[in-house]
C-alpha cells in the first residue's frame, strides 16, 4: 500500500481510537482545523470534538491535564504541536509525568502518550527548530520514540499506549511528506530496541529520525568509495538499546554518530561515551559525532544547510574515522 | 468576629460537630508530633505544618464520597490524614521507612495514596492544578459522577498553570472543586504584594466560574460552603472554586525565622483559633461535655502515639532497590 | 456597522487621516507582496499576513514617540514597517540577504530593529509578553517617561505567560500597553473554543487594569482609543490594555486551508475593509480626492517594488559567519 | 576574612548593587523573607524594595521580565529558589534569553545573570533534587556557571554581569554553609576557564560545583593508596574549557569525569566524547564516569546517598581507571 508518514501516522492515530475507547486525541487545532500538520485531517468528522479535542493556547495546563486523564484511567494522546513549545510545558513532563510512579512508591503510573514535531531544515528561525528528543532523553521515567520509518510511524502508537508510563514520541517535520510502501497488514511494532537499516561491515552510523534518510544516502555514497558501513536506527532514545549499539561497533569497530541536536551535550555525546567505557579496547578510532552546529537555527536557508548534519559532512567524518588506524 | 456558624443542636448535628472537632485535632495533633519529630531529627527534607488551617482540610473533605479525588500540595498531611490515610503510614513516609504511604520515597511532600483516590503531595506550586483537571476530564468523558478536589495556596494564583487549568475547566465544564488555601503569605510574600487583584474569588469569576469565599476559621461555614460547591459539581454544574481565608500559626516551614510577619498579627489570628472556636461554640450550646472533649482529646493521642510506634518500626528499603518504580513492573489493567 | 468615526474635516485632520490611509495601504502592499514572494518562492518559512488588521497596527503606532518601544509576534511585518523599519530592510531579511535587517537570521517571523525599538518578532506565542514587562520595569525604574507596546493575539490570553505579565505589570504599575489583536481565531480555534470568557477587555480588568476595546476595523477608533491609553500610560497611570476586534482576511499561515471558518463570514468582514472604509469615508467628506487617492497608491507601489529590488539585489551572508552573533562580539555600552 | 559561601555570594550581590545603579535583584522571597537560603538576608533592609525585589510566584513572567529589563538598560540578577523551578521558565530562557542575539543579527544582546539553587542531597525528595546545570549547557547562547569555592562565590557574579550575554549561575544547595578563609581583598574572578583544585600525575578527576568537595575528599584517599590525582574543577559548564580538560588528560592519561547530574545525557558525556575525540591516542583507560543513578530522587535518606555520587564511588572508579592498562 503507497502511503506517507504522515498517512501512516494518521492510520496508527484512528486505529488507536477505534481499539480503545480511552484513548482521546487533545491538542491545539488537531480539530478543526486538520492538525497543524495535517496528520489528524478528518479525524474531528470521523471521531467527533470530545476525542478529537482542541485544546486552547495552553501547552502546561493540557499536557498537566493530560497526565491527570492518564491517572483517571484514560489513555489520552497530547499533541503538542512541536517540540519548541513543549518547553512551555516541561515542568508537567519533568515533575509529574516522570516523578509520580516513583514518588507516590510505584503506586501512580501515567500512561500518557505526548506527540510532538521535531526539527529544523524548514527555515523556520530559532524558535521553532529546535531538536530535543536527545535532550528529553536525560530524564529517568519517560520514554522516549523517533519513528523514522513508515513502520515506525504506524506502528510506535499503539505500542507506547500499551506502554504503562509516559512515552514521548517525536516525529521529524522533514519527514510527514515522505513516501513509500506499507505492508497492508502493517501493525503495532516494538519499542524498545534498535533497528540496522543497512547492514555493513566497515563502519557503524549511528542514528535515528530526522537524519536516518541522510545517513542512509551516505552510507550509498560510501559503498561507491569502497566503504561498506552499517546503518543503526536508534529507534528508541532512552532507554537506548546499548547491546545494539556495542553489537554493531564489535563488528565494525568504528562509529560515528549523527543527531540534529547541538554537539556539545546531543545524545550523541551520551552514544560516544557509551561506546568508549563498554568497547573502548575494539576501537579502531575514536567515535565521531556530526550533529548541527552550536547556533540558533538561522533562518537563511544557506545558513541553516550549513548548520545541519548533511550526507557530505557524514561522508567525510566516516571516511575520516575509517582512515584512523587503530 | 470568633463566633461560629455552628447552629443546630440536634443529635446527628452535634455528632457531626464532634466529629469535624475531632478531625481538626487529629491534623493539629499529627502536625505537632511532625514538628517534635524534625527537631530531633526523625523527619528531615522539607517540613510545611497546617497547623490553624485545619478547618479547611476537615470542612472540605467532609463533604467528599470516598471515590472522589483529592489533589494537594506539599502541606498536605491533613489532607491525607482526614482521606483517610493512616497516620502511621504517614509518619513512617516521613520516617523514610517502606511502610509508609510511598515506601519512604515521597516525603513530607509527596504522600499519595490510590487506595483513597489521594493524589499528592505536590511540591510544584500550582504543579497540581492541570493534575486535577485531567481527573475531571477522564470523570466527564467517562459518565462518571465524582468530584476531584485541588487545594492550593493563594501563592499559586500568580502562576500560569492556575490561569491556563481555571480557563480548561471552565472551557470544558469539568468536575473540579478549586479551593484556594488563602492563608495570606506565599512564604513571605503577602497577598497583597503579589496579586494586583486580592480579592480571589473575584478573580476566578473572570473566568465564569462559580465562586464563593468563606471563613476558613470556621469549620461549619467551610464544610457548608464547601457542601453546596461539591453538590453543585456532582450534579453537573461544572467547575466551581472555593476561597477559604485562613492563617498559618507556624512558619512556613522549619527554615522560616518569620521576618515578614508581625508577632501581633499572628497572635490576633491564633484568637480565632478553629479548634478552640468551634469546642468552645459546642460547649456553650451543650453539645460537648468536658469528658466528650477528653474522649476526643485521648483518642487522638492514642492514634497519634500509635503512628509514631508504627512509624520507628518501620524498615528501610533495600539499596538493590533504588531503582525500582522509575517505570512500571507491570501493566495496567 | 461599516461607518467611521472620521469627523474633523480641518486641513490637519484630513492630513493626519490620509497619513492614515497611506499607512494602512502601505501594510497592505507589503503583505501583498510577501504573499506573492513566497508563492515564487523567494521567501520561505512560515509567513503570516496581516491583511484586514491594519487598522491596528496603524493607528496604535501613530500615537508613539520616537523611543516608544514595541515588542510584536510573527505576524509583526506591518508593525514594524510603521514604526519605521524600512520595507527593503524586511523583504531583505526574508529573502535572507545580510541587508536584511537581522541579516537574514530570523526571517519573517523575527523582525528587530534597535534603531526605532523594534523588539520583535516573537514566534512563541504569548513570548512576548514578559519581555514588554521587563522593558516597562526598566523605563521604571530609570524614570523615563517611555511606553512599551505589546501586540499580541486573542490566542495568547488562555497562555500562563499572559496571566503572569499582566499580574507584573498591574502589581508594579508599569508603563506598558498590552494590544490584543483579536481577531476570533487563533489558527482554526476560534475564540469561543478557547475561552471560558470570551470578553477579553474584561478579562483584563480582573488585573486590575485599565482596560478597554475598540473596533478594530476603525483606524480611527483605534487611534483614539490608543491615544487615550498611552497618555495615560505615559503619564504614570500605570499599565493598560486595548482589546483590538478585527479580523484576519487571508488564511493564518501559507499552509492554511481554512477549514474552520466560514467563506460568508470572511466576506461580510471583508466589507469592513479598514482601508476601504477609510478612503470611502473620506471620499464622502471630500478630504479625499481621486488624485490625492492615486497619488498614496503610486507612492506606496513605489517604495514596495523599490523594496523587492532592494531585497533581490541582496547578498547572502558568508558561510564563515555562521556561528556569529550566539554570544557577543564586543562588551556592550 | 573567615566566611561562608552563603555570605561570600552576599557580598557578591551587595557590591554589584554598589557598583551599579543598573543592578538589581529579582525574585521569589529575596526580600521581605530575606532569601529562602538566606542569601539576601539583609539586603532588603540595605537597598530597598526596588533594587531587591520580590516577585509573585511566576517564573515564566519574571524571568522574562528580567530578560526584558537586561534589554531596556538594567542589569538584573534574577533569583530563580531553585533549579527545580526554572523548568516554568524555561521557555524564557531558550527561546528569548538564549536566541535574541542571534535571531536580530546581532543588534540585541541580554546582559542577564540569572542565580539559582540546584542539586539533591538534602532529602528534598523527586520535585525538589535536580542538577539540571549540564542539561542547561546544551544551549548555545547561555553560559553556564558553576561557582564551587568561596572565591568563586565573591566572585564570579560581578564578572558575569559585566558579560554581554545570558550567564546561568548554579549554588549547589549543600554549598551554602561551608566555611573558610577568604582574601580581604577578593573581588572579580574569570568565568571562562577551569580551575586545577589538585594536581596530580596519575588521573585527572574532572568535575565541578557540589561535587568537587566528594572529589577533594576522594583524591586524598586515592593519594593514601599512591594514586596521585589531579583535581580539574570546570567552573563553567558552557563553554567548555577545553584546554584545561585536554591539559590535564595529556598528563595523566587517565581520566573520571563526576557530576549530580543523572547519567544518561550528562555533561560528564560530553567530556568524555570531548577526551575521545581529541585525545583517544593518549588515554590509557576510557574516560569513567560518576553520575546520579536513573532515578527521581528519593526521599529517604539511605536511598538518595546510594543514587549520589560519593567519595567512596569515585575513588573506585579511579581505582577502576588506573588499574586498566593502557
Ligand atoms: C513553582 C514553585 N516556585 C517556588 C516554590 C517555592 N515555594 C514553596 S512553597 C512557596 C509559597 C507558596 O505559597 P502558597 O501557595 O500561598 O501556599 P502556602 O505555603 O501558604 O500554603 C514557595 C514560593 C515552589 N515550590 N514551586
Ligand atoms: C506557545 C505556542 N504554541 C503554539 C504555537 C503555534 N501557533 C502559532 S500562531 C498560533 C495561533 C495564535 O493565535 P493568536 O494569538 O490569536 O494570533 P493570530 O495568529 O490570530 O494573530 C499558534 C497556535 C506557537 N507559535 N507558540
Ligand atoms: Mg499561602
Ligand atoms: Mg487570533
Amino acid at each position: 500500500m503507497k502511503t506517507t508518514y504522515r498517512e501512516a501516522m494518521r492510520t496508527a492515530i484512528r486505529d488507536a481510537l477505534q481499539r480503545d475507547e480511552r484513548v482521546f486525541l487533545m491538542g491545539e487545532d488537531v480539530g478543526a482545523y486538520g492538525g497543524c500538520f495535517a496528520v489528524s485531517l478528518g479525524l474531528f468528522e470521523e471521531f467527533g470534538p470530545e476525542r478529537i479535542r482542541d485544546t486552547p493556547l495552553s501547552e502546561a495546563g493540557f499536557v498537566g491535564a493530560g497526565i491527570g486523564a492518564a491517572l483517571g484511567g484514560m489513555r489520552p494522546i497530547v499533541e503538542i504541536m512541536t517540540v519548541n513549545f513543549s518547553l512551555l510545558a516541561l515542568d508537567q513532563l519533568v515533575n509529574n509525568a516522570a516523578t509520580l510512579l516513583h514518588m507516590s512508591g510505584g503506586q501512580f503510573n501515567v500512561p500518557l502518550v505526548i506527540r510532538m514535531t521535531t526539527g529544523a531544515g524548514r527555515q523556520l528561525g530559532a524558535q521553532h527548530s529546535h531538536s530535543l528528543e536527545g535532550w528529553y532523553a536525560h530524564i529517568p521515567g519517560l520514554r522516549i520514540l523517533t519513528p523514522a520509518t513508515l513502520e515506525d510511524a504506524r506502528g510506535m502508537l499503539w505500542t507506547a499506549l500499551e506502554d504503562p508510563d509516559p512515552v514521548l514520541i517525536f516525529e521529524h517535520g522533514t519527514l510527514y511528506n515522505v513516501a513509500g510502501d506499507l505492508a497492508d497488514d502493517a501493525g503495532p511494532v516494538d519499542i524498545s530496541s534498535a533497528a540496522v537499516r543497512r547492514p555493513g561491515q566497515d563502519i557503524s552510523l549511528i542514528t535515528y529520525g530526522g537524519t536516518l534518510p541522510a545517513v542512509l544516502d551516505a552510507a550509498t555514497q560510501l559503498a561507491g568509495e569502497g566503504i561498506d558501513a552499517e546503518v543503526l536506527d536508534l529507534r528508541v532514545l532512552r532507554p537506548l538499546d546499548d547491546a545494539a549499539i556495542l553489537g554493531s561497533v564489535a563488528k565494525t569497530h568504528r562509529a560515528v554518530v549523527v543527531d540534529e541536536g547541538w554537539r556539545s551535550g546531543s545524545i550523541s555525546a551520551e552514544i560516544s561515551a557509551r561506546i568508549t567505557e563498554n568497547a573502548f579496547f575494539d576501537l579502531d578510532a575514536p567515535v565521531g559525532r556530526v550533529c548541527s552546529a552550536e547556533v540558533p537555527l538561522p533562518y537563511a536557508k544557506h545558513l541553516e544547510l550549513a548548520a545541519l548534519p548533511t550526507a557530505e559532512r557524514i561522508v567525510a567524518a566516516a571516511r575520516e574515522a575509517v582512515g584512523t588506524r587503530g | 468576629m470568633t463566633g461560629t456558624s455552628a447552629r443546630g443542636t440536634g443529635n446527628a448535628d452535634s455528632d457531626h460537630a464532634r466529629h469535624l472537632l475531632r478531625q481538626m485535632l487529629r491534623v493539629r495533633r499529627l502536625e505537632e508530633q511532625c514538628v517534635e519529630l524534625y527537631s530531633a531529627a526523625k523527619i528531615r527534607g522539607f517540613l510545611h505544618v497546617y497547623i490553624g488551617e485545619e478547618a479547611v482540610a476537615a470542612g472540605v473533605t467532609s463533604t467528599l464520597a470516598p471515590d472522589d479525588a483529592v489533589v494537594a500540595t506539599y502541606r498536605e498531611h491533613g489532607h491525607a490524614l482526614l482521606r483517610g490515610v493512616p497516620a502511621g503510614a504517614i509518619l513512617a513516609e516521613m520516617y523514610g521507612h517502606v511502610e509508609g504511604c510511598c515506601r519512604g520515597r515521597g516525603g513530607s511532600m509527596h504522600l499519595f495514596d490510590a487506595g483513597t483516590r489521594f493524589y499528592g503531595g505536590n511540591a510544584i506550586v500550582a504543579g497540581g492544578l492541570p493534575l486535577a483537571v485531567g481527573l475531571a476530564l477522564a470523570d466527564k468523558m467517562s459518565g462518571r459522577s465524582r468530584v476531584t478536589v485541588c487545594f492550593f495556596g493563594e501563592g499559586a494564583v500568580a502562576e500560569g498553570a492556575f490561569h491556563e487549568s481555571l480557563n480548561l475547566a471552565a472551557l470544558w465544564q469539568l468536575p473540579v472543586l478549586f479551593c484556594c488555601e488563602n492563608n495570606l503569605y506565599a512564604m513571605g510574600t503577602a497577598l497583597a504584594r503579589s496579586e494586583s487583584q486580592t480579592d480571589i474569588a473575584l478573580k476566578a469569576a473572570g473566568y465564569e466560574i462559580a465562586s464563593w469565599s468563606a471563613d476558613g476559621m470556621d469549620v461549619l461555614a467551610v464544610e457548608e460552603a464547601a457542601r453546596r460547591a461539591v453538590d453543585a459539581v456532582r450534579a453537573g454544574g461544572g467547575p466551581h472554586f472555593l476561597e477559604l481565608r485562613t492563617y498559618r500559626f507556624r512558619a512556613h516551614s522549619m527554615f522560616d525565622p518569620e521576618r515578614y510577619r508581625d508577632k501581633k498579627e499572628v497572635s490576633r489570628w491564633m484568637e480565632r483559633d478553629p479548634i478552640n472556636t468551634l469546642r468552645t461554640a459546642l460547649e456553650a450550646s451543650g453539645q460537648l461535655s468536658a469528658k466528650d472533649w477528653k474522649s476526643i482529646q485521648q483518642d487522638v493521642d492514642t492514634e497519634v502515639e500509635a503512628a509514631v510506634e508504627f512509624a520507628e518500626a518501620g524498615t528501610p528499603e533495600p539499596l538493590e532497590d533504588l531503582t525500582r518504580f522509575v517505570y512500571s513492573e507491570r501493566s495496567p489493567e
